[in-house]
């Protein structure tokens, strides 16, 4: 039997750096194959070679078992392949329905035909049961429904063979589901699915036949029927890795945050957070659920300082610090990994030291009489990079020449080596390998241990689990529920999380 | 009550068509590059060799058609060249836009001298500038109104005219829809297959080509013949315009109307006996006014974008499962 | 090849290209590129006179140039230069000729007044663009019309010599910067923009605030996330250039012209921001710039008289280099973290 | 002896004036067949210093003409520092002693259009393409003295002779653009004025192409500007720069050394003078030229005083 895609020996480099080492990779009609591995494993490059973004420098193609050369995304979407980005590629100014026709407009006497268009997607939404509305802007809709336009997008250009580069990084639970129910749809219809993800039990549950690569060369190609998680990570990392509920002594002493009945509003001017109140004790690790866009960033934002809350009040120990500058915030105890990384956690044109500078450039012994001691900042830089197994050159590398879990670690390393008593955390592991999600849980659970206050925000439920102490369920800008995270199930989350109270549930959040 | 009836009558809006006319066709220009996501303070110079090489041509050709046609010519040079730098060399837009200009007023000088023997400007010689056109019926339909819309020379039509061709070029054309999306968000625009390059590229002969319009306007419509830097700053209004309307053709329209009536009405005022210096700073000092006050009332766009979150709560609905 | 070196080499290249371009120009015009080109030389270095003639053509865009170089290493663009050069040109020969102060201090006092004014000029584009995002480019550029209007109306108006053309009343002699040389005009000007590059370049270099300027500039999000107040910060920054730019026009009017005049100094605010924006924004490199433009400018004096050719093959070789080595922009390391990277986005 | 070398220096040698200046050098130059150099100075402050330093330098010219009040300044301390090189400012006087002086009454040639222009619109609309306004207009360059003195000749002329008449004058704020020209002639034309008067070199093109648009009345200045727009330009103000450069190069041609001193170009030495355009005068009524004729005399007799010139 012919496969739908075959990679034969793919070399793929970048300057010195190679990215691909000789990869095989083949992949049979009517199957969903995953692609794992860890950070900078090559995983993306494999498949912008696939998907005619990059020239492989060595190696061959094979679509339906024909040699084909694809020098550009177009010569790929004409040969039924369609990519779903790791981030995805969508004009928030235009509708639903410009998006997915974007490039390939109807036209009717010269002039786009919008109406077209939009019954057009809509029918398409139709058959493949993707819920969008057609006529809505992009701008304003959630990332689970940009996915599904993402999708779209490539249903819309025929494909048979679909990419979707770590589609659920960004979903909840539930949208994930949801999405690998479509992608069995597509399965089911002769199509043929590759994805990437860093969630072992997703691709445990929903591939047929899995590919594991590792410092750009390939590990192995295995039916997933046939292996363990436990195997898979080995394969993937080379050594065992655990992710089960940390063992822990309790350790709650004294609220360091207390946040009392705030509100805040979106960049609408809507309220995005609503009459949240709740403590965080020190030692305690304190887990914020729910799916993105309930109010979460929002929340953190309020609380770094970065966005100003609307009523309500907040504290860090004694100092009340509503209203106050992000300086001030940080100045009484803050310290904060948050959510977008590449927007608010670095500078990608500073090198890792100069990142790692940020926040005590004002403060001794990093400055001294007004001036910076930066062999001091690259010491401690060296010595970061070391704890927090960042992989890079050096302290003075950039950072934009780091791979995306090793910009969250330099992150992680600056928000953690400071003195803060609040640790406020979004997103920790989001887009880490399982390698660097450990190293990133050891170091939560070590700052829980010397006694430091963690507000935790993740749509991973597995990591809150793991880590949390309580978690708080946030729908709708509200707090649905707080549970204790010993014995809690996902499903219990996921139904506070679809804004769903059970009377039992809220009941014993009361605690 | 005298002194209004003498400043505000149909001849300022006459004026003020023609002090927009110029400033609205480069600007159109500007709107292909700024929606491409392209900053163009090269405008000044365009418009300078278009005004230059339009009056070259009609004197050596004796056709004002083929001397505009000229005057575009060299401004999709100057336009290609800058289009070579910032799109396929990133070198830095502002720089290369300044250049340009230089060049232009350089360039144009070096060759008057070469070409006339004198520099300073090219008055007959056998220009032959763009007639008026007069609107026919115009005068017994309209009467005293009808300079209003007759009379004009041809690009002033052609400007605003462009204004409702651009509204349907953004809205339902292909290049103009993805003039935009390359502006807004490149990689949606380059994973569709669609060639940003290829996009800015036209982009910005797109501009050139209204610039150079607008070149030749200056020196064979507005007035017949060319000075040394006579585009005299309408570039650079141009770029401020663009700039707080975001490029948007109608906003676009507004922005220069409002110019255009202050530099009209400016040039009234004087007759008044208000110092000239003082008088000549109204358009620049109501241009920033109305940059300042775009910038400080956003009150009108955070009516929009509720209205725009409430349609958006609404169709979140469905969205979370519900069943 | 090591980066910088590749930089360099690329710099050397595109300049070469420009010079090749320059003479085919110039044999177009019907002059040789060699006698063009020694001539350029000799005029910008021939002797003695010519280099201190070509230093004192290069402080004004030097000082205009680290004027914009502030702004650019915050990520902004002061792009007025021009108009706060003329604002504080004329605020220091108002100082030079309306008061009678004690020497040292007269002068100190007219180039502290020349700051100010510049700051002054640029305080309501700088506070519309902190405060509310007002696109600092275009209120800085539409200010400089206004203001070359302004001090004109001034000038011939308020304060005109009596008797006298377009210009204000010379300044006492306390109030002259002095000359370095007696056969020169070239005065501390010079020296002051030199040591304001050094130490502007440390500043961003050593200090935190300067640190802080210097992320703001690459990643305000990540800036503002840090705990630096972006907004104060960034007022404050433009204030700075602005008032630099100001020092620019009170070095001019106390040390070269000792009086204010219409037409005073045009041209040097956009030669000060191009230099900056040619060096990167790069306090050292922008000496480099200026001086290569101010012997381009001071030789093209030469040029005038010894060949037939005329200054605007000058402004077209210069805006030739310009246009070469701005495409080089690509080979420099941090390229993209300065002035240019699209901050533009609309 | 060898050949005479003369050079000129100034920054608008484009311009109106300048292009006079340089017509009546180039005619010296091929009657008599003198070297002769035109040192664009731009328009930087900065660079006048030195650009009369490499003029001068090395005694090369017999006369270095220099143009331009901006000028004034460098020019008197390179009289100063070169005192064998001869100097000759046109269009005004300075203090040096050293240097020769080309000085215009151009308020007197302003004078007589003023006359013209105010007498025309006192007839109003009795000469053809007239209105009844009452009033006539000036378009000014830049509002810099030379243009406030030829300003000064035509306030005083009309009101001289049409005392009921009203001078609107306006200043472009440049000399560099038309367009500007072209809208403030227009304005004053809606408002009346049925002449301009235009000072404005370049700008003033536009002021010219104005009148031919709105077939009113213009004056041109400097030089001949009657062909500009035929019809409908009344008379042009000339400022005869080309004959005084000419004169004083052939002075010092024929070895009579020009000495420092003031040279006057008024109405009296034909150096100003108003010139009607034939097309035009046919239709201004005869009493109106004898008029203008008349206060020609009187300014020249000295009868009329027109006040100092700045
Ligand atoms: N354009 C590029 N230039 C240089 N190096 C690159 C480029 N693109 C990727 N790399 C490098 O190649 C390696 C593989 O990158 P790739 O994006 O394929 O990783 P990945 O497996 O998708 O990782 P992740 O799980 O973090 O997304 C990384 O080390 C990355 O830094
Ligand atoms: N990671 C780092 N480690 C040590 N020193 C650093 C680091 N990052 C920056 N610096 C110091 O801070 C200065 C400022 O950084 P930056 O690279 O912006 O400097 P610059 O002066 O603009 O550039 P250049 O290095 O080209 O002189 C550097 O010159 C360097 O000495
Ligand atoms: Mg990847
Ligand atoms: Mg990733």
């Amino acid at each position: 039997m012919d496969y739908a895609v075959e990679l034969k020996r793919i070399t793929k480099r970048f300057g010195s750096f190679t990215a691909n080492e000789s990869v095989d990779l083949a992949v049979r009609p009517g199957e969903i194959h995953a692609v794992v591995g860890e950070n900078g494993a090559g995983k993306t490059t494999l498949m912008n070679v696939l998907f005619g973004l990059l020239q492989p420098d060595e190696g061959e193609i094979l679509i339906d078992g024909k040699p084909t050369v694809l020098p550009g995304p177009t010569a790929a979407i004409a040969a039924g392949i369609g990519m779903v980005h790791q981030h995805f590629k969508l004009v928030p100014s235009l509708t639903v329905a410009e998006n997915v026709f974007l490039g390939m407009e109807i036209t009717k006497g010269g002039l786009i035909d919008h109406r077209a268009q939009r019954a057009r997607t809509a029918e398409l939404s139709r058959t493949f049961g993707l819920k969008v509305d057609p006529g809505e802007r992009v701008g304003l809709l959630s990332v689970g429904i940009e996915q599904r336009i993402e999708i779209l997008k490539v249903l819309a250009r025929g494909a048979r063979i679909i990419i979707l580069d770590e589609p659920t990084a960004v979903l909840t639970p539930q949208e994930s589901r949801e999405l690998f129910e479509t992608l069995r749809g597509f399965v089911a219809k002769g199509m043929t699915v590759i994805f990437i993800s860093h969630h072992l039990e997703e691709v445990m549950e929903v591939s047929d036949t899995v590919t594991v690569l590792r410092l750009g060369k390939k590990i192995a190609t295995r039916p997933t029927a046939d292996l363990t998680k436990a195997e898979l990570v080995q394969m993937m990392v080379g050594r065992a890795v655990s992710f089960d509920r940390r063992p822990r002594e309790k350790s709650a002493g004294a609220p360091v945050l207390a946040v009392e009945r705030l509100w805040a509003r979106d960049e609408r001017g809507l309220p995005a957070v609503r009459d949240v109140s709740f403590e965080v004790r020190a030692g305690e690790v304190v887990g914020i659920a729910g799916v993105a866009g309930n109010g979460q960033t929002e929340l953190a934002e309020v609380l770094a300082g970065l966005r100003p809350e609307s009523h309500g009040r907040f504290r860090l120990g004694d100092v009340d610090l509503t209203g106050r500058s992000p300086a001030a915030i940080r100045a009484a105890g803050l310290a904060h990994v948050p959510g977008d990384r590449m927007v608010r956690g670095v500078d990608r044109h500073a090198s890792v030291a100069a990142n790692i500078l940020m926040t005590r450039q004002d403060r001794a012994p990093w400055s001294r009489r007004g001036l910076i001691d930066w062999s001091y900042v690259r010491h401690r830089a060296e010595e970061l990079i070391g704890r927090f197994d960042i992989r890079t050159q050096g302290p003075d590398a950039p950072v934009k020449s780091l791979s995306g879990g090793n910009i969250q670690k330099v992150v992680v390393a600056r928000e953690f080596s400071g003195d803060a008593r609040f640790l406020l955390v979004d997103q920790p592991t989001r887009g880490v390998d399982i390698g660097a999600q450990e190293a990133i849980h050891d170091e939560i659970m070590r700052q829980r241990a010397e006694g430091r206050a963690i507000l935790l925000i993740s749509v991973q439920l597995d990591e809150l689990i793991a880590l949390a102490d309580r978690i708080l369920v946030m729908f709708n800008g509200r707090i649905m529920g707080a549970l204790d995270a010993e014995g809690v199930s996902e499903d219990a989350l996921g139904l506070l999380m679809a804004g769903i109270a059970p009377e039992a549930v809220s009941r014993e959040a009361a605690a | 009550m005298e002194v209004l009836e003498k400043l505000f009558n149909v001849a300022l809006v006459v004026a003020t068509i023609r002090t927009t006319a110029p400033i609205l066709l480069v600007a159109l220009g500007g709107s292909f590059t700024t929606r491409a996501g392209i900053f163009n303070i090269g405008l000044e110079g365009q418009m300078l060799v278009g005004a230059f090489f339009a009056v070259i041509g009609s004197i050596w050709t004796g056709s004002a058609l083929i001397g505009v046609a000229c005057g575009v010519a060299a401004a999709l040079v100057f336009a290609l060249v800058f289009a070579l730098l910032v799109v396929t060399f990133r070198a830095n837009e502002v720089v290369v836009g300044l250049a340009l200009n230089i060049l232009a007023g350089g360039m144009t000088i070096s060759l008057m001298k070469a070409i006339f023997g004198t520099r300073g400007s090219i008055v007959g010689h056998g220009i032959v500038g763009l007639p008026k056109l007069t609107v026919p019926g115009a005068r017994d339909l309209l009467g005293s109104y009808a300079p209003l819309v007759s009379g004009f020379t041809p690009l002033v039509y052609v400007a605003f005219l462009l204004v409702p061709l651009l509204v349907l070029f953004y809205r339902r054309t292909r290049l103009g829809l993805h003039i935009g999306v390359v502006g807004e968000k490149p990689d949606a625009a380059e994973a569709q297959g669609l060639s940003v390059t290829r996009i800015r590229y036209t982009a910005s002969l797109l501009c050139g080509l209204l610039a150079g319009l607008a070149g030749a306007h200056m020196s064979l419509g507005y007035i017949t013949m060319f000075t040394e830097n006579m585009s005299s700053g309408r570039g650079f209004m141009a770029v401020a315009i663009l700039i707080f309307s975001n490029g948007d053709p109608v906003r676009l329209l507004l922005g220069c109307l409002l110019f255009g009536f202050a530099d009209a009405l400016s040039l009234r005022l004087q007759t008044f006996g208000f110092p000239s210096y003082l008088v000549l700073t109204v358009p620049y000092v109501v241009a920033l006014v109305a940059l300042f006050l775009l910038a400080w009332k956003t009150r009108p766009k955070l009516v929009r974008e509720t209205a725009d979150s409430m349609r958006r709560l609404l169709s979140i609905r469905p969205a979370s499962p519900e069943r | 090849m090591s980066d910088p070196v590749r930089a360099v080499l690329g710099q050397v290249l595109a300049v070469a290209i420009a010079i090749a371009l320059g003479a085919l120009v110039i044999l177009a015009v019907g002059e040789s590129p060699v006698r063009v080109f020694r001539v350029l030389f000799l005029g910008a270095f021939g002797d003695a006179t010519k280099i201190a003639g070509t230093l004192l053509q290069t402080t004004p865009i030097l000082v205009c140039g680290i004027a914009a170089c502030i702004s650019l290493r915050a990520g902004l663009f002061n792009i007025g230069v021009e108009g706060q050069l003329f604002m504080g040109g004329f605020a220091a020969a108002w100082i030079g000729f309306g008061f009678s102060l004690p020497p040292v201090f007269h002068v100190l006092l007219g180039l502290a007044v020349a700051a100010l004014a510049g700051l002054a000029w640029i305080a309501i584009p700088a506070f519309f663009r902190a405060r509310y995002g007002a696109n600092e480019v275009v209120s800085t550029i539409l200010s400089n019309y206004v203001a070359v209007l302004l001090t004109s109306y001034l000038t011939i108006f308020l304060f005109k010599r009596p008797g006298g053309w377009s210009e204000t009343p010379p300044i006492h002699e306390s109030a002259y910067l002095p000359a370095i040389f007696d056969f020169s005009r070239l005065n501390w000007g010079i020296v002051i923009g030199l040591a304001l590059a050094v130490g502007v370049w440390f500043y961003f270099r050593a200090t935190p605030r300067g640190y802080a300027i210097t992320t703001m500039g690459s990643n305000p999000k990540f800036a503002e996330y840090g705990g630096i107040d972006i907004r104060r910060q960034g007022f404050a920054v433009l204030l700075v250039s602005g008032a630099v730019g100001g020092l620019a026009g009170g070095i001019e009017a106390l040390g070269v012209h000792r009086r204010f005049m219409e037409g005073f100094a045009p041209g040097f605010g956009f030669d000060g921001v191009i230099a900056a924006l040619l060096a990167n924004g790069h306090p050292l490199g922008t000496i480099v710039t200026a001086l290569f433009f101010g012997a381009l400018r001071n030789g093209s004096l030469l040029l005038e008289v010894d060949t037939n050719a005329s200054r605007e093959i000058i402004t077209v070789i210069q805006a030739l280099i310009i246009l070469a080595v701005s495409a080089q922009i690509l080979m420099r390391r941090r390229a993209d973290s300065t002035a240019g990277e699209r901050r533009w986005k609309f | 002896q060898d050949k005479v070398s003369v050079a000129a220096i100034s920054g608008y040698f484009a311009q109106g004036f300048g292009v006079s200046i340089v017509n009546g050098l180039n005619k010296a130059k091929d009657d008599f067949g003198i070297d002769l150099k035109l040192i664009d100075t731009g328009n930087r402050a900065l660079d006048y210093e030195e650009q009369f330093a490499n003029a001068a330098k090395d005694g090369q010219y017999d006369l270095i003409f220099v143009m331009g009040w901006e000028l004034a300044d460098a020019l008197q301390k390179a009289a100063a520092a070169y005192p064998n090189q001869r100097f000759v400012f046109i269009d005004g006087v300075l203090d040096s002693d050293k240097i020769i002086y080309a000085n215009f009454s151009e308020e007197q040639g302003s004078y007589l259009a003023g006359t013209l222009a105010g007498l025309m619109a006192e007839k109003g609309s009795a000469i053809a393409k007239m209105g009844d306004g009452k009033a006539i207009g000036f378009v000014g360059g830049r509002d810099i003295p030379v243009i406030r003195n030829f300003l000064k000749g035509y306030e005083a002329g009309s009101k001289d002779a049409a005392p009921d008449v009203r001078v609107d004058a306006v200043f472009a704020g440049t000399f560099d653009d038309p367009a500007k020209g072209s809208e403030l002639t227009l304005a004053l034309y809606e408002q009346g004025a049925d002449v301009v008067f235009n000072v404005a070199g370049p700008t003033g093109e536009g002021v010219m192409q104005a009148s031919a648009a709105a077939d009113k009345y213009s004056i041109g200045v400097d030089i001949d500007m009657c062909a500009t727009a035929p019809g409908n330009v009344v008379a042009s103000m000339l400022k005869r720069g080309d004959v005084a450069v000419y004169t004083l190069v052939k002075e010092e041609v024929e070895g009579k050394k020009v000495t420092p001193g003031v040279r006057t170009f008024d109405l009296a030495s034909g150096g100003v003078e108003l010139k009607m355009c034939d097309d035009v005068a046919a239709n201004i009524p005869a009493e109106i030229k004898d008029k203008v004729e008349a206060a020609r005399k009187a300014v020249i007799d000295g009868t009329v005083k027109i006040g100092e010139a700045q």
